[in-house]
């Protein structure tokens, strides 16, 4: 006790004493080395992932962890490769020349983790349910005439319109892909979570291990019978070369840390910029970007409440802000961060700039205060939302209130948890009723990459996303886009919504920032994807 | 004896329905909507309304207070709106390590605190009783993370003795598990040891004025015997009683350091629960850990009548 | 000590009559801590004065930087100044710990009074502050600021409300205890009034002990909302406070501990203070003390 | 033979305390509590230390012990030698081996000085665990002998019997033979029968008597009760502020004594002779008691009801200025009549008339009215004043309840102060500045304010040492005499008593088993309890304020 006693008086900053005192009593007392008694199996992969596992239908969530769970157990019929190209997996395809059928034929060895093989039958009901759910799935079956088993092994969709983007918006990974699942589990109703985790994927749930927020255990599947070509992206043979993967979430980055650099894990999906020396001090312990493409941070106003119902108040705001500072603040260090105002994100096939020279500048708060001045702004106070629990999203608020508030805003920020936040931003009342202004979050760039999938670049309303902008001349485009038939024409549109989007400030996209993953050295072949997925990957001793 | 047993289980019963009923306003009252978690980021309000309907969420309030306390008579806990698992089995999973780690600090904090208490007592007003109520109010002024980040970077990050965080189950690995929980159980017991140590001086304190010290000196009684057989017998009510009401503190702490070191027991699972309005969850997590506050204080009123055997019912 | 009358002191009408025993000693403890409180409440009521920086102004690119004479503590995550922000946290600290101690004890207090004297609605009050009592109050707390936001008063409210019990409890007992003293007996039978009886006769009895609970509540609160701030319940990163400074820089505890240690080191030093001089407190006025030492 | 009268000079000296003076410690000054005193007791002699409280006789037998509170009192010279031996030279260790084999104490409340949670035979017994090496058969053969030899019954029970689950008079009795077992020397006995009902007491006293001759014991028997000196000392010390003012053999101190103090002490022991009843007035009673009862019930929820009858048909009524005594040993139901006439606590049963109203079922409301007519004096006079309350906010509570203006009251509250024979400037003092003797005044102004018919003083003089006790029963009388007052005085003292009452109602069980004049209840009692209780009475035929028998009539 009076060694505790004596710890306690230790400051922090005194740590030399506190080692000196430590020595002593090591000189003395048989010390069992942390690390050997703990060592995790070799074929096992411990990974600490962003986030506790609660949610296992991949359908009725877009939760990225649920998403990430969806790869290990489940397969898709067609995956992307690293150029967003659609490709084979559980499926060949071919399109008829009208671009109105779809062909999808399964490959042999399919199998799902109870034994029984995959049947079209599965697929279909499978797609069915997630078109209920995800949107650009919705827009397919706006337009589907049929979609049917025509035999064990084949899928005919049908359509009553031709729509290009179909393979596209299949093979995508965000935020909902169409998971194949056994068709017993499929017919779950669509709002109802699925209870049977039966899966066809390369590695199966371990369900009495499932701890929910946790941890999760997934085993290799040994019926699993990969591609033959090489991993590429999403695309390409998924063969596991681990035993055993297990997801645990540790809710203190600091914590994770520590145990990746003493070996208690293996891997660490989101590494905190700012604490990337310590990890880079380990020799033990490689860092690096996963995802060249990363994470979209950016901020949404409401549509329907002054002040920003008007559109000079909100260009006002878009002057006001400036991407360095959020990135700085969220990110830190510049090599893991780029200031970008494109909204289908840089890196991606439809990048483009326009109009964002004073985001991605230093703002401009005279034009802003002019703008204000000209729209008239009362000093309505704008109701901002901070979410106080989500790491990512807790500096993009506190910044832009102030840039705001510089600008001549009247910011009312109101902190809450996120669980609060989404919900009350689901509200379209009155701000001073419960309702907001404006509020953050982030998205995956490849979630963003495109005006189908983009769920902000959409102006139907009440039916749009949260903020429920409508703007018939962006949906005129969005139709434009979807009648496109070559890249280059999707292009030019993309560029032309693009401007629209800035022009009357659909949202404002604040910068693009790369995840960093971690993971001991002994951890090789890690695909750069923007799913982390653990096929490929090897541990060696 | 058995009926004053009977009585106090049925004194219960009002105190747990009230906390039933305080608990499940509390949340329906609060903002925040299970179905726009479980639904994520680019649901629609379309969307939102049917899934909440399936989570019968959409029922009326008292409809659903009845609904529940229903379940609760068939032993039903509810599923988890979020992760979709019974109750029970979340329950199951979770309770063990903090059960395990409550109990080790408890155990560890009544033997290093009452001993310190006593001493204290004896030697009241020198060195050593400065020294023990300093400590004690050393304990209760520190963050109970600071002191757990503390033990980490001395203990695990510079000489590296323990794991930095984690949990074992003893059942798997006896060794794993005591080097996993050496740090926990310190950083909680820093807080549980000063309050036992103060009351158990307080209580000692009190004691050595009575008569019956003095008459036990009087009958040359060696020391060691006048403090522990007479006196600590005599003080042992309020201590006992400070361990039992201590244990509320002991929940609290046990939220904090499963999260400081990563255990998964039933405070993160309460505490993300609340996050994430669970309600099933967090209404049965309030009820369960109320019911053992309620259990351990029901055990302690009836281990006074093993101290004191004036106390009879 | 009952033969010559001794000095009168206004202190008196409000503690009663506490005698100090002749061989009591207030040690250089109390004297310190004392000292320490002064300092800190006086440094945290005027930081306005003297702070270099604005405490909420950010500064992207001077983040997390180390001690210089611009930031004389280094800044934190978001670049603002630790040493304005720890000094300006401090008022928002000591005004959660003294308006949780205050309306605690004013509500248990009210509670505690009716609750003591009278016994119809004593079953009922009892029953309802067990149930409070058996919430685990971080729990509570944490619910509590979910439903209200993290605003000041809602982290207030938050502490205050698993206090209460406490102190109605302490109240209750001493009123059920003091009622049975002869000088109230004699004030019935001098037919005076109940609530004269109540107010001035049993009231002030109870003054000592929750001023002396009052200051373990005001330290227990600032370091709840501490916890709560950790646990993400606290209050907003707009409003400045040591809890919720730390819980902002434990991420950052093993490359930049001075986020950490500085607003846990005021708070711990303000803690310490409290509660020392709430023991000092407790043993003056604690009539079991008092009757060891005479 | 009224005294024992034995001469022990020839015996060899058992202690022999030398100039011993102890001081306060740790305090901001010293203060001096014994100054020099000097004690002998011979073997077989019972030396009584006799004085008022705050006169050091208790911490003399601390010292002795070696047992005075460590960090407030130490010996600062002096010798205390048991058979040659200084005591003072001895460390810890064999201080501790002299305790219970060589020096015994026994203490004044036996419920507190035994170790509630250990059966009283292991409390015993663990005086042999901690000076012999005996087996356990042996030891329990000596308990059980002990056990015997001081007289309790049905000993196998009670060896395994809880402190709680004995009479005051049985937790005595295991105070002495734990005492006594190892056949110390010297037993101590610090006012070992104070807190004992007067029956048991004289059963005590006989004991140790008794003992003492089988085991040629030397006793130094602390007391302040004179009854009691006179009933066993062979030598009497008086003490005063630290300090032996006089010692002699009993007779000669009680007969001849020399010194002022002694003879004050003396002269205000209250004779047992009753005084004369004073004239009844033919009116009506202030006070009519008619079938007075009080049940109270213990219902559990599992457990059948059990009543407890603490008073049961109680009849009595009191003229003005006459003053009516209840006596009777503790649980006779004295102080419940007294409270449930003062309404503190409802009557089951029966009247209550004040002048012509029955107050025995008013409502809180209607009761208001009749407060003033009654009013009460309590035993503690530390806790009937509001510490916090100034003397003159005590006084006047009642009369502003009364509607009295704050400044009319005030100045009735000074007259009331030179009544009781205290300075009007004390009224802006709190009570923790006076002593218990002038609290007592205080409460007895604040009762008589009200101007009452009646006034109940329930045990008000029990905590005064006889000196003060004189003062404060002179004061009544003198008050009774002006104002007119009825009294009903609640003691458990029979010489009280008879110092002050014009009649006596001797209870015992919640009834009333004799009630008439104090001359007759007292010199020629009718019930065999009335009379068990006066010849329990120590020093019952000694005339202590006239130094000499008392005069049989």
């Amino acid at each position: 006790m009076t060694l505790m006693s004596h710890d306690f008086s230790t400051s922090i900053l005194a740590r030399g004493r506190s080692i000196a005192a430590a020595a002593m009593l090591a000189a003395s007392t048989a010390i069992i080395p942390a690390g050997a008694a703990l060592a995790q199996d070799g074929e096992t992969i411990t990974a600490v992932m962003h986030s506790g596992l609660r949610v296992l239908d991949p359908i009725i969530t877009t939760a990225h962890i649920t998403r990430n769970h969806g790869y290990m157990i489940y397969d898709v019929l067609v995956a992307q490769d690293k150029d967003f190209t659609p490709q084979p997996q559980m499926a060949e395809f071919a399109v008829s020349d009208d671009g109105l059928t779809y062909t999808f034929t399964l490959r042999d060895g399919l199998k799902f983790h109870d034994g029984e093989p995959v049947t079209a039958a599965d697929a279909v009901a499978s797609l069915k349910r997630w078109g209920e759910r995800d949107s650009g799935g919705q827009l397919i079956f706006d337009i589907t005439a049929s979609l049917e088993a025509t035999d064990d092994k084949t899928v005919t969709w049908t359509l009553s319109e031709p729509f290009g983007p179909l393979l596209d918006i299949v093979s995508k990974q965000s935020a909902v892909p169409p998971f194949i699942m056994p068709a017993r589990v499929a017919e779950t109703s669509a709002d109802e979570a699925i209870t049977d985790y039966t899966g066809s994927g390369p590695f199966v749930f371990v369900e009495e291990e499932f701890e929910p927020g946790v941890s999760v255990t997934y085993a290799k599947f040994e019926d699993y019978v990969p591609r033959e070509e090489p991993v590429d992206w999403m695309a390409g043979g998924k063969v596991v070369n681990v035993d055993t993967v297990k997801w645990v979430a540790m809710p203190d980055a600091q914590t994770a840390i520590n145990a990746l650099v003493s070996g208690e894990i293996d891997y660490l999906e989101q590494t905190p910029i700012d604490l990337l020396p310590i990890l880079e001090a380990s020799p033990d312990v490689v860092v690096e970007v996963r995802d060249p493409l990363g994470y979209q941070t950016m901020g949404r106003m409401n549509f329907k409440h002054p002040p920003f119902d008007d559109v000079k108040i909100r260009q006002a705001a878009l002057m006001a802000m400036s991407q360095e500072p959020v990135l700085a603040t969220l990110i830190g260090n510049p090599e893991y961060y780029q200031m970008c105002g494109a909204v289908f994100g840089c890196g991606t096939p439809l990048e483009s700039a326009t109009g964002t020279e004073s985001l991605t500048g230093a703002g401009d708060a005279a034009a802003a205060k002019a703008l204000l001045e000209e729209a008239g702004y009362d000093g309505t106070p704008i109701v901002l939302m901070q979410p106080t629990d989500v790491v990512t999203l807790t500096a993009q608020p506190v910044v832009a209130a102030q840039q705001l508030r510089e600008a001549g805003f009247n910011v009312d920020m109101q902190a809450m948890d996120w669980q609060t936040l989404v919900t009350r931003r689901a509200s379209q009342s009155a701000p001073s009723e419960g309702g907001w202004n404006i509020f953050f979050t982030n998205w995956m760039v490849p979630e963003i990459s495109s005006p189908l999938i983009n769920p902000m670049v959409n102006g139907r309303g009440d039916d749009a996303w949260f903020g429920w902008p409508e703007d018939p001349a962006l949906e005129e485009l969005r139709a434009e886009f979807i009648a496109a038939t070559s890249a280059e024409a999707q292009k030019e549109i993309a560029e032309r919504i693009q401007a629209h989007v800035i022009d009357v400030v659909n949202y404002v996209p604040l910068g693009q920032y790369l995840p960093v993953q971690s993971r001991r050295t002994n951890i090789v072949n890690m695909i750069p994807a923007p799913v982390p997925v653990f096929w490929e990957v090897d541990k060696t001793e | 004896m058995l009926g004053y047993i009977i009585r106090r289980i049925l004194a219960v019963i009002p105190v747990m329905a009230i906390v039933a009923i305080f608990v499940f306003l509390l949340l329906r009252l609060t903002p925040g909507d299970p179905a726009a978690i479980i639904a994520g980021d680019s649901a629609t309000p379309a969307q939102l309304d049917r899934i909440r309907e399936s989570l019968g969420l959409s029922e009326p309030l008292h409809v659903q207070l009845v609904t529940w306390i229903g379940q609760l008579f068939r032993g039903d806990l509810g599923t988890s709106i979020i992760s979709n698992q019974p109750v029970t089995r979340l329950i199951g999973q979770r309770i063990w390590p903090t059960l395990q780690i409550g109990t080790l600090t408890i155990i560890l904090s009544v033997l290093i605190a009452v001993p310190l208490g006593v001493l204290a007592a004896w030697r009241h007003r020198t060195w050593v009783d400065y020294a023990v109520m300093t400590f004690s109010v050393l304990g209760f002024s520190i963050p109970v993370f600071v002191i757990g980040y503390i033990f980490i970077k001395i203990f695990a990050i510079d000489l590296r003795w323990l794991p930095v965080q984690g949990y074992s189950a003893p059942s798997e690995n006896l060794q794993a598990f005591f080097l996993r929980a050496i740090l926990p159980c310190l950083t909680l017991a820093t807080i549980y040891v000063a309050l036992i140590a103060r009351m158990t001086r307080a209580s000692m304190l009190e004691v050595l004025g009575e008569d019956y010290v003095r008459t036990a000196r009087a009958k040359g009684v060696k020391e060691r015997i006048v403090l522990f057989r007479h006196a600590l017998r005599n003080a042992a009510v309020p201590i006992m009683t400070i361990i039992g009401t201590g244990f509320a503190l002991l929940i609290s702490g046990v939220v904090v350091t499963e999260s400081v070191f990563n255990i998964p027991g039933i405070g993160r699972l309460t505490v993300d629960a609340i996050l994430a309005r669970d309600y099933p969850v967090i209404q049965a997590m309030i009820l369960l850990t109320s019911a053992i506050y309620v259990f351990v204080n029901l055990l302690i009123d009836i281990s006074y009548t093993f101290f004191d055997p004036r106390i009879r019912y | 000590m009952a033969g010559q009358p001794q000095p009168t002191s206004a202190m008196q009408v409000v503690l009663g009559a506490i005698q100090l025993p002749a061989s009591f000693r207030l040690g250089v403890g109390p004297i310190i801590a004392a000292v320490v409180l002064v300092l800190i409440v006086l440094a945290t009521a005027t930081a306005y004065l003297y702070v270099p920086h604005d405490p909420m102004n950010m500064n992207a690119l001077q983040r997390l930087k180390g001690p210089s004479e611009t930031f004389w503590l280094g800044t934190d995550p978001y670049g603002r100044d630790l040493f304005s922000r720890v000094m300006i946290g401090g008022q928002v600290s000591l005004l959660i710990g003294i308006g949780a101690a205050i309306v605690s004890v004013f509500i248990g207090l009210v509670i505690g009074l009716v609750s003591g004297f009278f016994r119809t609605a004593d079953a009922i009050i009892m029953r309802i502050m067990d149930a409070l009592m058996a919430i685990p109050s971080i729990l509570l707390a944490i619910a509590l600021v979910a439903l209200n936001g993290p605003s000041i008063w809602s982290v207030i409210f938050a502490i205050t409300i698993p206090e209460i019990p406490r102190v109605v409890r302490l109240v209750r007992s001493v009123v059920l205890s003091a009622r049975e003293e002869p000088y109230v007996e004699a004030a019935i039978a001098l037919g005076s009034s109940m609530s004269k009886i109540l107010w001035q006769h049993l009231m002030p009895n109870t003054l000592a002990p929750i001023i002396v609970q009052g200051t373990y509540i005001c330290a227990s609160a600032i370091l709840t909302e501490a916890i709560l701030s950790f646990l993400g319940a606290g209050v907003s990163t707009e409003i400045p406070t040591w809890g919720n400074i730390m819980a902002e820089g434990r991420m950052f505890f093993q490359i930049k501990p001075e986020l950490i240690f500085w607003p846990g080191l005021m708070l711990s030093l303000c803690i310490l203070s409290i509660n020392l001089l709430g023991d000092t407190a407790r043993d003056m006025l604690d009539p079991r003390l008092k009757k060891r030492e005479a | 033979m009224i005294f024992r009268n034995r001469d022990f000079s020839d015996r060899p000296i058992a202690l022999e305390i030398k100039g011993l003076s102890v001081t306060t410690v740790g305090g901001r000054t010293e203060t001096q509590i014994l100054s020099s005193i000097d004690v002998t007791i011979r073997d077989g002699e019972t030396v009584c230390l006799v004085g008022e409280s705050g006169s050091g006789k208790s911490v003399t037998s601390l010292a002795v012990m070696g047992l005075l509170p460590k960090g407030s009192l130490a010996v600062t010279g002096g010798r205390i030698e048991l058979e040659g031996q200084n005591l003072l030279d001895l460390d810890a260790g064999a201080m501790r081996e002299m305790r219970a084999r060589r020096i015994s104490m026994i203490f004044q409340e036996p419920m507190t000085a035994l170790n509630p949670v250990m059966t009283v035979g292991a409390q015993i017994e663990e005086v042999l665990d901690s000076h012999t090496r005996l087996g356990a058969g042996e030891k329990r053969r000596r308990v059980i002998d002990i056990m015997e030899q001081v007289h309790l019954p049905d000993v196998e029970r009670i060896y395994g019997s809880y402190p709680h689950q004995l009479s005051g008079g049985q937790r005595q009795r295991i105070m002495i033979a734990m005492a006594l077992i190892l056949e110390p020397k010297l037993l101590i006995a610090d006012e070992p029968t104070t807190a004992l009902d007067v029956t048991t007491q004289n059963q005590v006293l006989k004991l140790i008597a008794e003992l003492q001759e089988r085991h040629g014991t030397a006793v130094l028997f602390i007391t302040h009760d004179m009854g009691v000196v006179a009933e066993i000392a062979d030598t009497v010390y008086v003490m005063r502020h630290g300090e032996i003012v006089e010692h002699a053999p009993v007779e000669t101190l009680l007969r001849s004594p020399r010194e002022v103090y002694t003879r004050e002490l003396l002269a205000a022991v209250p004779s047992l002779i009753p005084r004369a009843a004073r004239a009844a007035h033919d009116d009506a009673p202030a006070l009519d008691v008619k079938g007075l009862t009080k049940i109270y019930d213990t219902r559990g929820v599992f457990k059948k009801g059990r009543q407890t009858r603490a008073a049961e048909n109680v009849d009595f009524a009191i003229g003005r200025g006459r003053t009516l005594g209840i006596v009777g040993e503790s649980g006779s139901g004295k102080s419940t009549v007294a409270r449930c006439i003062m309404r503190l606590i409802d009557p089951t049963d029966g009247e209550i008339r004040v002048g012509q109203a029955d107050i025995a079922k008013l409502g809180r409301a209607a009761l208001q009215p009749h407060r003033k007519h009654i009013q009460i004096v309590f035993q503690d006079p530390f806790r009937s004043l509001n510490p916090r309350w100034t003397i003159g906010d005590s006084l006047i509570e009642g009369l502003l309840n009364f509607g009295q203006s704050r400044d009319e009251a005030l100045k009735h509250a000074g007259e009331l102060m030179e009544l009781v024979g205290l300075p009007r400037d004390a009224l802006k003092r709190y009570p923790h500045q006076f002593s218990g003797g002038q609290r007592q005044r205080i409460a007895i102004a604040r009762a008589i304010a009200m101007r009452p018919d009646i006034l109940v003083a329930d045990e008000a003089v029990s905590a005064l040492d006889v000196s003060v006790q004189a003062q404060v029963l002179k004061l009544l009388d003198d008050l009774q005499e002006k104002l007119g007052i009825a009294i009903l005085f609640i003691t458990h003292d029979l010489r009280v008593a008879a110092q002050i009452c014009d009649e006596v109602v001797v209870m015992q069980h919640g009834r009333i088993v004799e009630h008439d004049t104090a001359e007759n209840v007292l010199g020629r009692p009718a019930h065999d309890y009335t009379r068990a209780l006066i010849e329990a009475a120590p020093g019952r035929s000694w005339d202590f304020a006239n130094f000499r028998e008392l005069a049989t009539n």
